[in-house]
């Protein structure tokens, strides 16, 4: 057999192929493999499956350098989610995805069904989601719009994970004009299961039939994959269209379902139709077991009428699934659905011929040869080249930009500082988000660095949290990758849990420009020295390019996704002061590096400098140190240095919780010798601030591990003040109003009008208007 | 100036999934109205404000239309009336 | 006690209300939307979550399911009916209590600790607690601000109807304390004869030191202590 | 049985709250539609069903707003529009 065009199809011309964004070679190579011209049916599959976003064309072969092998990793990169061993026979799979380009065109919309995707390919995997995070970039709160992604990505995370019944405890949330044109919105979930419940994505078993499960498909999101596969232009309005809308209760109705018929033992194979829908869901898995598909789309069950083959196959519609089911079992796969009000029809089987078979009825309007269509995908390695401006921004003699005058209150620093929103207390965003469904919440989203969440049936505890910081990545990519990772895991050791393993999401810009893909090669080349030095593998994540609008490139963001494990619950540790009268001390040192930090950003309007350095076997020493005090000494709060500092540090031990403010008393002249705002405001790695009842024995440990630590001071009364001594310079400000600076920055921002349109169009783009969550 | 009541109504695009609207037809469903084929949700927003004339207070709810009121993305909008309340 | 959990398809705080009614004691059966059996159970729970996904108004089609049947049979014949967040939301929806549920007045969701005061402690659900006792929960609800004319109102005022409260951390009414913009601030409700409670909070989240508070185990220790069986 | 298309206003009671229609109108303000005295926000329902004749259709969706669609407690609803698609 051989597809032939239908009546009505297109002829297939240089510009119909172009449009698809194939390039010319692409399309030599698929004529070369099909031996003729192909079908528009099938210039839409393999344009699908050709894209970035489905083939990683661009970044496959640097993503092979990642370390990924542990003896506790069950499941490594390839599969919809990676899993690891977190002991007692449980398992836990995660995920990390973007939808960048989804969410800058509409925001809600795009922000919620990205947090289902993610859900589906965790619970794919045989796992019952626990845990929701997100990683979020906007530009800066002062324009119309960036509120206007802020209301609409917030309330459509929350809106899905809430109605899901599955907590959002943690994230992270960065505002930076390098993200105006292009917001990211990356989603992590994390899910639980018994080892022997793991369930992989592979169909195998001639004559098995392929079952279409869940919601019906309409012509929502047609060509979403390649569309992710592009950059933020004046024409991404026409696409609009494309934008799925989610329906979280059809997603809960397809989670206990799906849950349910993977323990059943009726089914071989279960995947997510995401990105390029039916087409790559189907494709994938007869890649994965080597076997051939027959599909008829006729028997597709659709939510429009007139649905052509091509729009079947590439719909977006959300919360559906393909199920490869033993032949047989077709009745009992249908009423384990029909419980959970779902219906699934049988649209095709897996065969022995090594082909992928599209027909309409008795048509054939596909026909490839074998797995040769996931596997002859092109592969690239483009030029890489450090772009000059960049260098010369790194090169920046940042010491010679003379403080404001204000600066001589270093406590006034402090507070611009807190009130940058990248700093502030994210309170407005988390408080809609629900974090304490599930029962097993021990530290949400709040004064903590990471979250902890309880493993049922255990004594165990799991520690998450994503991070990246990409003016870092943007301004040195090998340094910013290995810090993205040193941060995270001294944000999981912070609340208590070993760094086990990590999921990343690489956000970069059109990876043809070579100082994209220099950025690219060198924070994957950082990410995974830093990933070999704290023994944590790469078990999966995403790509996501093209994160570009007329205004240029976003800084390169390698969001890691960090999952660390608590042996004991009681370990559960937080950042913020406790009790008067402990000792506050500092683990690792302090340096006289300045650059790439928040306080040259917010408060001179300057991104330059060398991002401080990262000795990836001193971060590892540094976490060791920090978990075995939090389980053998008695360790009241951890909190590592990040954006703003030490200082800001400091003060947010003080202050994050809004309910119990503290004050302090610190000492820093020890390093009186550096820069003060250097000592104060820059961002040296490798530092963690703890209170500690039995000062000694934390020095006791850190000395043993040869870790650099030093009492600094003592925690004050509630509602007291933050005294800083360094040298003969003391400085002071009530908690109040730090306090005040911290936690009123974001609601005082957001409380002003949200608009689609900024009045100035700042990125170039024209985006129309939308509601006001009405 | 006189004042208008302006109704809009605010609808989901055709071919937009429409999750409420489903719910609401699944609902009718299970409570015996088997008549009922399709059902849309939309909005229904009333505006009292103060124009020169019926056009001009339509003309500027559709203004506020396109700029704040409805979601191009996934809607559409249509002046349902304009009276004098 | 035997405690009858409803779990209706889009119910999410099920498991979190069995394990609150386990931790007093407490024998535990889940009921599923589609029967018409309360297999024996002497508590009805109606746990938090999006029933059937709420898209039109929280609770307004989980009325209509054939296990609600049963319940207002059972909350009828005086039996104990406890319904939390989404629960609180179908009772009203379904006349089992006065009122409804409309979205906060900010707009939107909200997921905080909040502080109730135990208004009236001499009902079936808060004999453990004391009168004017302040109490440490969660909330995490889109529709959560109580509404009733100002008749209703009035009336559940005086007979001590208004079970629950949300206050500041030293007791007092306060806009800033309320999450939702609920009338008189409060939080949750009794019906006239004593033996179905609504209420937006979720106690059975604050069961466990490691989730933050014990203060809602007394909700289930009193029904324990009322009903044991 | 003829195919019908009913229109239904769901609206807020008068007295009742309505933040939806504050937020809106203060949005509209803040954008400069200064000539905006108030807003209310409803839901707008769109129902296709089959019925002998126009009032059999408006009646049969009048029950369903009593029974499921409207709440008396905080909404009016109205019949908007029978017309035959
Ligand atoms: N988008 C978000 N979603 C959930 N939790 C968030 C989000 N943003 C920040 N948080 C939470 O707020 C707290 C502070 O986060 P962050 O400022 O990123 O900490 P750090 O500087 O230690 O990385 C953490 O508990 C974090 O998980
Ligand atoms: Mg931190």
């Amino acid at each position: 057999m051989s597809a032939v065009p239908r009546p009505g199809d297109p002829v297939i011309t240089p510009a119909l192929v172009a449009e698809h964004g194939l390039t010319y070679e692409e399309y030599e190579k698929l004529v070369a493999m099909l031996g003729r011209t192909p079908t528009f049916t099938e210039l839409g599959v393999v344009s699908a499956l050709w894209s970035e976003h489905c083939s990683y064309k661009h970044s496959r072969p640097l993503l092979k350098t990642l370390p990924t092998k542990g003896k506790h990793v069950l499941q490594g990169p390839g599969e919809n989610a990676g899993v690891i061993a977190v002991g007692d026979g449980l398992a836990v799979a995660f995920k990390i995805e973007s939808h960048n380009h989804p969410s800058a065109v509409e925001p809600y919309q795009g922000a919620a069904t990205g947090v289902g995707g993610i859900l589906r390919d965790v619970f794919t995997m045989g796992a019952r989601p626990i845990a929701l995070l997100n990683s979020l970039r906007f530009g800066g709160l002062e324009h119309p719009r960036t509120r206007w992604l802020v209301a609409g990505v917030v309330k459509g995370i929350g809106d899905y994970g809430n109605c899901m019944g599955v907590p959002t405890v943690a994230g992270e949330v960065v505002f930076d004009d390098a993200y105006a044109g292009n917001p990211l919105v990356n989603a992590m979930c994390v899910g639980v299961m018994r080892e022997e419940e793991l369930m992989r994505a592979v169909a195998s078993g001639i004559g098995n039939p392929i079952i279409a499960v869940g919601a019906r498909t309409g012509r929502d999101g047609i060509h979403g994959a390649s569309f992710a596969s592009e950059d933020l232009s004046h024409e991404s309005d026409a696409k609009r269209p494309r934008v799925q809308v989610g329906d979280p209760f059809t997603e809960k109705l397809l989670l206990e379902a799906s849950l349910e018929l993977i323990r059943s033992g009726h089914i071989v194979a279960i995947q997510d139709m995401g990105a390029a829908g039916l087409t790559s869901s189907s494709a994938e898995m007869a890649a994965r077991g080597d076997v051939g598909v027959e599909i008829d789309v006729t028997k597709m069950p659709l939510r429009e009428e007139g649905m052509t083959p091509y729009e079947i196959l590439l719909s977006e519609s959300q919360e559906r699934m393909l199920v490869v089911a033993k032949k047989g079992r077709e009745e009992q796969v249908r009423a384990i659905l029909a419980r959970w009000d779902l219906t699934a029809e049988v649209i095709g089987e897996v065969i022995a011929e090594p082909v992928y078979r599209v027909k309409e009825g008795d048509r054939v309007v596909a026909e490839f040869p074998g797995s040769r269509l996931v596997t002859d995908c092109p592969v690239y390695s483009p030029e890489a080249r450090e772009s000059d401006a960049i260098r010369a921004e790194r090169e920046r003699d940042v010491e010679a930009i003379l403080p404001r005058a204000e600066e001589a209150d270093a406590m006034w620093t402090l507070e611009q500082l807190l009130s940058s929103p990248t700093i502030a207390s994210k309170t407005w965003v988390v408080r809609q988000y629900d974090s304490t469904v599930r029962a097993s919440t021990i530290v949400g989203p709040g004064p903590a660095d990471a979250a902890v969440v309880m493993l049922r049936g255990t004594r165990r505890a799991l520690a998450l949290k994503t991070d990246c910081n990409g003016r870092y990545v943007h301004l040195d990519p090998r340094t910013g990758g290995r810090i993205a990772v040193a941060e995270a895991a001294r944000n999981v050791a912070c609340a208590g849990g070993r760094p086990m393993a990590i999921t990343n999401c690489l956000n970069f810009g059109n990876p043809r420009r070579p100082e994209v893909f220099f950025q690219f090669r060198e924070a994957v080349a950082g990410m995974g020295e830093a990933c070999e030095a704290l023994g944590t593998p790469v078990t999966g994540g995403n790509v996501s390019f093209y994160n570009e609008s007329p205004a240029g490139a976003v800084y390169p963001t390698p969001t890691i996704g960090m999952v660390g494990l608590l042996e004991d619950v009681s370990q559960a540790t937080t950042a913020v002061f406790r009790t008067p009268g402990d000792a506050i001390l500092l683990l690792g040192e302090n340096t006289d590096e300045l650059g790439a930090s928040e306080y040259l950003r917010w408060v001179h309007g300057v991104v330059g400098g060398r991002p401080p350095a990262c000795d990836v076997a001193a971060e590892r020493r540094l976490v060791d140190t920090l978990l075995e005090a939090i389980a053998d000494a008695t360790i009241a709060s951890a909190h590592d240095c990040s954006d703003g500092g030490l200082a800001v540090a400091i003060a947010e031990c003080c202050v994050m919780d809004e309910d119990a403010p503290f004050g302090a008393t610190v000492d820093l002249s020890p390093w009186a010798g550096l820069t003060l705002r250097a000592l104060l405001f820059g961002e040296a790695q490798g530092r963690i601030v703890v209170s500690s009842p039995d000062p000694a024995a934390v020095l006791g440990i850190a000395a043993r591990h040869g870790v650099p630590a030093t009492r600094i001071g003592t925690v004050g009364e509630p509602n007291g003040s933050l005294v800083m001594q360094v040298g003969s310079n003391r400085f002071q400000a009530s908690v109040s109003r730090l306090a005040a600076a911290y936690h009123g920055a974001i609601p005082a921002m957001m409380s002003r009008v949200a608009t689609a349109t900024d009045e100035e169009e700042a990125s170039g783009i024209r985006h129309q208007a939308s509601g006001v969550g009405v | 100036m006189t004042r208008f009541r302006v109704a809009v109504h605010i609808v989901p695009r055709k071919g937009v999934l429409d999750p409420q609207g489903k719910a609401v037809s699944d609902a009718l469903h299970a409570l015996g109205f088997s008549a009922v084929h399709e059902t849309r949700v939309g909005r229904h927003l009333v505006l009292d404000l103060d124009a020169a004339d019926r056009s001009a207070a339509e003309s500027s709810v559709r203004g506020m239309c396109d700029k704040l009121l409805a979601n191009p993305v996934t809607e559409d909008y249509e002046i349902a009336g304009v009276t004098t309340p | 006690m035997k405690v009858g959990i409803v779990t209706f398809p889009g119910s999410n705080r099920e498991v979190d209300a069995s394990l609150a009614a386990q931790a007093v004691g407490a024998e535990v059966v889940t009921l599923w939307h589609k029967d018409h059996d309360l297999q024996g159970a002497d508590v009805i729970i109606l746990p938090g979550g999006f029933s059937y996904g709420d898209y039109l108004r929280a609770g307004a089609i989980a009325r209509f399911s054939p296990i609600m049947q049963e319940v207002v049979e059972h909350a009828k014949r005086g039996g104990p009916v406890l319904g939390i967040c989404n629960g609180f939301q179908i009772l009203c929806e379904a006349h089992l209590l006065p009122g409804a549920l409309l979205r906060n007045a900010s707009l939107r969701f909200a997921s905080q600790w909040v502080t109730l005061r135990v208004e009236n402690a001499d009902t079936l659900f808060t004999s453990a607690y004391e009168a004017g006792q302040l109490i440490r929960v969660p909330v995490a609800h889109g529709d959560g601000r109580f509404t009733a004319d100002a008749d209703t109102i009035t009336a559940l005022e005086e007979a001590g109807q208004v079970v629950f409260r949300y206050v500041d951390r030293q007791g007092n009414p306060l806009p800033a304390a309320n999450p939702n913009g609920s009338l008189n601030d409060i939080a949750g409700i009794v019906n006239d004869r004593g033996n179905v409670l609504g209420l937006m909070p979720h106690p059975e989240d604050a069961v466990d030191p490691l989730l933050g508070s014990t203060d809602g185990l007394g909700l289930f220790e009193s029904l324990l202590s009322r009903v044991a069986a």
